[in-house]
């Protein structure tokens, strides 16, 4: 037992340490720097034994490349993407920073998948609901209304009920963008009748998990948020 | 599908006695003489490794080569395929994150070069070397401003560059395989050791745009931080 | 005073090559454990990845003869040095192993639009024909 | 002649696969003249009939076997190109499949004609990487996940298999197939379980139906014909020259015929059905090792043709099928198809059974009878669907189904051995199995449990079957 073969033991034993590191993580971050550091290790003990040229190969694409493609690969990976048009309550966006009822709901949701959600701003309707069509945007959040948003290449998940005001000509309007929208204030109320509607959450057709996760998230009953985020924006004068 | 826990230990327990018997194997190459000087006294390299990499087995490498460039270009069939948000030009604007970024990119150029030319002669092997070459074109593709670099080497010329590398890669195998081989030259020199040194150079130029066109195809679909 | 401790652990020819052997499969077990137990995909193929780099580790410890890298100085020479064809064969290796491994990273992300959690369970549950 | 024909079989593809990488060329047209090439080469070789070692590139350098088992399974290679090349010429590819079907054929030529164990490791890696981005061409969800589980389960075999080639290397201190014998038991089971995973044998192959079941039918029919005969033409190459592995193939052949042919049999699903076939098959390739290719050619035809002709099925569920019936140029070559795997005399199937049928004995010998009874019961429930009005006769021949029926008749006609009792005893069990679906499994519905079919189950089941291996023949 030389001190060479010390030295070699002890960058062996190395490599099961990392492994192990790497998986006993369930954050996948984590993991891959586990992974970078088990390949170092892997090319320091290659390099004690005598492999020159196979610890070169094993450090730059083992360790580097291996970890570079994880990296990148997987920054974009843990995330699902949420359209929002603006509306006042319900997406609203305050000096750089998003809130409203829609936006605590999603994000108290991503943190109970480990999956955070990241907003994209869109500016017309319709171009949010060709991309949740498309498959760009797996949600959708916004001036969306069960009963008149309803298609069959998208789902709809009512998330908060509220009041529809809808004129003859087929055109209505909700209530929060009636109440603190800024460009219709001329929509007189007292011709347009009155209907019951739900705010909800528009889901593109491919994410499967996501839904069936989400509609489970609202339909069990001891699931808090909800009734909280209610009391905290509306103060239950809806 | 409730999958009882049981049963995967017992597929765990299974994989650990197999593993044992593995390790208790009688080691049977105790003292083997290796003759390593042969093959490099054939090859006419100092490196046995490279040697037998890139003219014994040489049938091997050209696989690999094979492997490493249709799996880049299968994940970047992907990946151009994919829509493009929306991309910012440059990643890092302050002047003391480029000129770093700069250093690194020579640095790593320059031991790209090293391994691909010396490569039969001290260690170091085309695949190393081609992996420093595409990640000193990937930073320097981080650091420029998008459009300038894009119309600077539009990635029709690379792609040109890389095809055809490949290419000389096959002609070269087969004029191996057929025997046509240059002499083995001055031991130890830098051109010694007939298609070695060439075939280390094209390697490094193959794998170096492969892992750059892929870096570029994560960059274009802003996978990049 | 070493050796004697590690030969009375037992009559297994305990030297380092064997002591090493054991690590090294210690971690392909280990990726092994991570393959079968991780519910995410991504975490299984890092398991495979390490898996890899555990077989690739044996092969170079089999080419280990006094740690001496197979380049001979001149040209005659034959000074016993390690074998130079598990490592000439695993530098291939390696390069195979990484790439199976881009590709796979690539399309995982492209499943990862239809399953954010990229749960394998909650994939198959879904797809049971 | 070595140089002249790797460069033929393997360089030649490649070099057209790179060229129309670089081309980015859609029609399939263009490769016909190539596998035609191949095929032909292949034929002359055969005939000619001897067998050449050569080693390529001095000490330590890959060696290569051209015997008649090789240059069979490369004349398959050729012609199951030749056959989907033909029944998809018209269609415009998507972009990336050209090149990857020419480099797919250089490659599996590169397997047949290999005799080195870290050579086969590479290759099959590359067919791997391949064989996955044609599942992945198809752009439904499902087929990524089918390629992505085809992907890691074949990464782990591989991975079993290269600690074997080392233990194999260790012991003998070379990896060419002539050490076989001298390499111990246990590295043996390794390469033996890692070949298996790629070809689809027994437990190992269960990732074969979501992979064959998902794809396009063209795609299914490479993966049928050829991809998994990559996987094994070597573990045939191993069973004929190591006494370890002459033990443990035929047993995992007959433990996978039967596996296959049961759930077959079962199935609700079309394409699902004849990828467990594909297990079955299998099996009987790799019961007599030394005349597994005979078997192997005629199955890689009819098993790519009955893909091919499943694609243009309206539906893929049996009950619907037989609700509607299909027209009679979609059933036409769906019966020759069926027929010849099911072993009639002129066709195909009815040489390759009798050689290998007749050189068994035994309890095997009952076995494989039995499985060829349930091939011959699963494939009634294609004969006997009813026809749909209005199918015209003249669109059933189409260039593909006459080349494939031509070559399953002079397959037989050439290599075939026509024993008059043989010939009873296949009709008899034709007969009975058609009489038995009729009678019994058309009305019943036995569900079988799917669950084995989980990734974690797969990856787990590699290492139950390699510890019975090692409990049963000793390590």
């Amino acid at each position: 037992m030389t001190g060479h073969g010390l030295l070699v033991i002890g960058a062996v034993l190395l490599m099961p340490v990392m492994a192990f590191f790497t998986l006993r993580e369930d954050h996948i971050l984590h993991a891959i720097i586990g992974r970078g550091m088990l390949g170092i290790a892997a090319a320091i003990a290659y390099a004690l034994m005598g492999a020159p040229d196979v610890a070169v190969t094993e450090a730059l694409m083992g360790a580097f490349l291996v970890t570079l493609l994880y990296v990148v690969v997987f920054s974009s990976g843990d995330e699902f993407r949420v359209g929002y048009v603006e509306l006042p309550m319900m997406v609203s966006k305050e000096s750089e920073k998003l809130e409203g009822f829609a936006v605590d709901l999603l994000t108290e949701f991503g943190r109970k998948i480990k999956v955070k959600p990241s907003f994209v701003p869109f500016e017309s309707r319709q171009a949010l609901l060709d991309a949740v069509r498309e498959g760009y945007m797996d949600m959708a959040i916004g001036p969306f209304v069960y009963p008149f948003d309803e298609s069959d290449n998208y789902l709809t998940l009512p998330i908060l009920e509220t009041r529809i005001f809808k004129k003859n000509g087929g055109e209505w309007i909700d209530l929060l963008s009636l109440l603190y929208g800024s460009e219709n204030r001329t929509f007189d109320r007292s011709s347009a009748e009155m209907e019951k509607g739900f705010y909800s959450v528009l889901l593109s057709e491919d994410a499967h998990d996501l839904n069936d996760i989400l509609f489970s998230f609202m339909g069990d009953e001891d699931n808090l948020t909800v009734p909280e985020l209610k009391k905290k924006y509306f103060g239950e004068s809806k | 599908m409730r999958i009882k826990f049981d049963i995967r230990k017992a597929y765990f327990a299974a994989a650990i006695v197999v593993v044992a018997l593995l390790a208790v194997i009688p080691r049977t190459d105790l003292g083997r003489e290796y003759n390593a000087a042969l093959i490099a006294a054939k090859a006419g390299i100092p490196n046995t490794v490279t040697a037998i990499y890139l003219k014994n087995r040489l049938y091997d490498t050209m696989f690999e080569v094979m492997v490493f460039s249709i799996s880049i270009s299968g994940a970047l069939y992907f990946l151009k395929k994919e829509n493009k948000f929306h991309l910012e030009d440059t990643l890092f604007t302050d002047p003391a994150t480029i000129i770093i970024f700069r250093g690194c990119a020579m640095l790593s150029f320059l031991s790209a070069c090293a391994l691909a030319t010396v490569g039969h002669l001290s260690p170091g092997g085309g695949f190393a070397a081609g992996v420093a070459f595409g990640t000193s074109m990937v930073i320097q593709s981080l650091i420029s401003d998008r459009n300038h670099l894009s119309n600077y080497l539009s990635m029709e010329r690379p792609e040109r560059f890389e095809k055809s590398s490949w290419m000389l890669i096959l002609a070269i195998s087969l004029l191996t395989f057929s025997g046509i081989i240059p002499s083995n030259g001055i031991w130890g020199s830098l051109l010694s050791g007939g298609w070695v040194p060439l075939l280390n150079i094209l390697i490094m130029i193959k794998v170096g745009l492969g892992t750059w066109a892929l870096s570029l195809g994560f960059l274009d679909h802003k996978w990049i931080f | 005073m070493f050796k004697t401790l590690l030969n009375y652990l037992g009559g297994v020819p305990l030297d380092v090559v064997f002591l090493a052997r054991l690590l090294l499969l210690s971690v392909i077990l280990i990726g092994l454990w991570g393959v079968l137990f991780k519910k995410n995909l991504i975490m299984k193929i890092i398991a495979m990845d390490i898996m890899n780099t555990g077989a690739i580790s044996l092969f170079v410890l089999s080419s280990w003869y006094r740690s001496k890298a197979p380049v001979i100085a001149e040209k005659g020479s034959s000074i016993p040095a390690s074998d130079p064809v598990p490592q000439a064969v695993i530098l291939t290796a390696i390069v195979v192993g990484f790439s199976v491994l881009a590709l796979l990273v690539v399309y995982v992300m492209d499943l990862s639009r239809y399953f954010h959690t990229l749960d394998t369970d909650r994939i198959q549950n879904r797809w049971k024909r | 002649m070595v140089n002249l024909s790797v460069s033929i079989l393997v360089l030649l593809p490649f070099f057209c696969g790179v060229i129309l990488l670089a081309v980015k060329g859609r029609s399939s047209r263009v490769l016909l003249p190539l596998w035609v090439a191949t095929s032909v080469l292949a034929a002359i070789m055969l005939i000619k009939g001897d067998s050449v070692h050569a080693v390529l590139g001095g000490s330590y350098g890959v060696e290569l076997m051209f015997d008649p088992s090789s240059w069979t399974f490369v004349l398959m290679n050729g012609l199951v190109f030749i056959g989907v090349t033909l029944s998809v010429i018209k269609e415009r590819l998507p972009l990336l499949s050209c090149p990857l079907m020419a480099m797919l054929h250089g490659t599996a030529n590169a397997v047949f004609i290999s005799y080195d164990l870290f050579n086969i490791f590479i290759c099959i890696d590359l067919i791997g990487i391949l064989a996955f981005l044609f599942i992945r061409l198809g752009k439904r969800p499902r087929q990524i996940w089918s390629a992505v589980q085809y992907l890691i389960v074949g990464n782990v075999g591989m991975i079993l298999y290269l600690v074997g080639c080392l233990y194999g290397y260790k012991a003998t201190g070379s990896f060419s197939m002539e050490t076989l014998p001298a390499i111990p038991a246990i590295a043996i089971y390794l390469l033996v379980i890692g070949l298996s995973v790629k070809g689809g044998v027994f437990l190992a192959g269960l990732w074969l139906p979501e992979a064959h079941g998902e794809a396009e039918s063209a795609v299914s029919a490479l993966l049928s014909g050829v991809i998994v005969k990559c996987g094994i033409a070597p573990l045939l190459r191993i069973a004929e020259l190591s006494p370890v592995a002459a033990r443990v193939v035929p047993l995992l052949a007959l433990a996978s015929a039967l596996y296959g042919v049961t759930y077959a049999m079962f199935d609700k699903d079309v394409k699902r059905m004849l990828a467990y076939h594909t297990i079955s098959q299998a099996g009987f390739i790799l019961i007599v090792p030394a005349a597994g290719h005979l078997y192997a050619i005629s199955h890689g035809l009819f098993k790519s043709w009955l893909f091919l002709a499943a694609g243009k099925l309206p539906s893929r569920s049996f009950e619907q099928l037989k609700k509607e019936g299909i027209k009679v140029q979609v059933w036409l070559p769906l019966l020759i198809g069926a027929l010849a795997i099911s072993g009639m005399p002129v066709l195909g199937g009815f040489g390759a059974k009798s050689m290998i049928l007749g050189k068994l004995s035994g309890l095997p010998a009952i076995l494989m009878y039995m499985a060829a009874l349930g091939t011959a019961i699963s494939f009634a429930k294609i004969i006997f669907l009813p026809l749909a009005e209005g199918g015209d006769l003249a669109k059933a021949v189409s260039f593909s189904g006459a080349f494939y029926f031509l070559s399953l008749v002079l397959r037989d006609v050439i290599a075939g051995y026509f024993g008059v009792a043989f010939i009873l005893k296949t009709l008899f069990i034709i007969g009975a199995g058609w009489l038995i679906y009729l009678a019994i499994t058309s009305r019943r519905k036995i569900e079988l449990p799917k669950s084995v079919e989980g990734l974690d189950h797969i990856l787990g089941l590699l290492f139950v079957v390699l510890l019975l291996m090692i409990v049963v023949f000793g390590s």
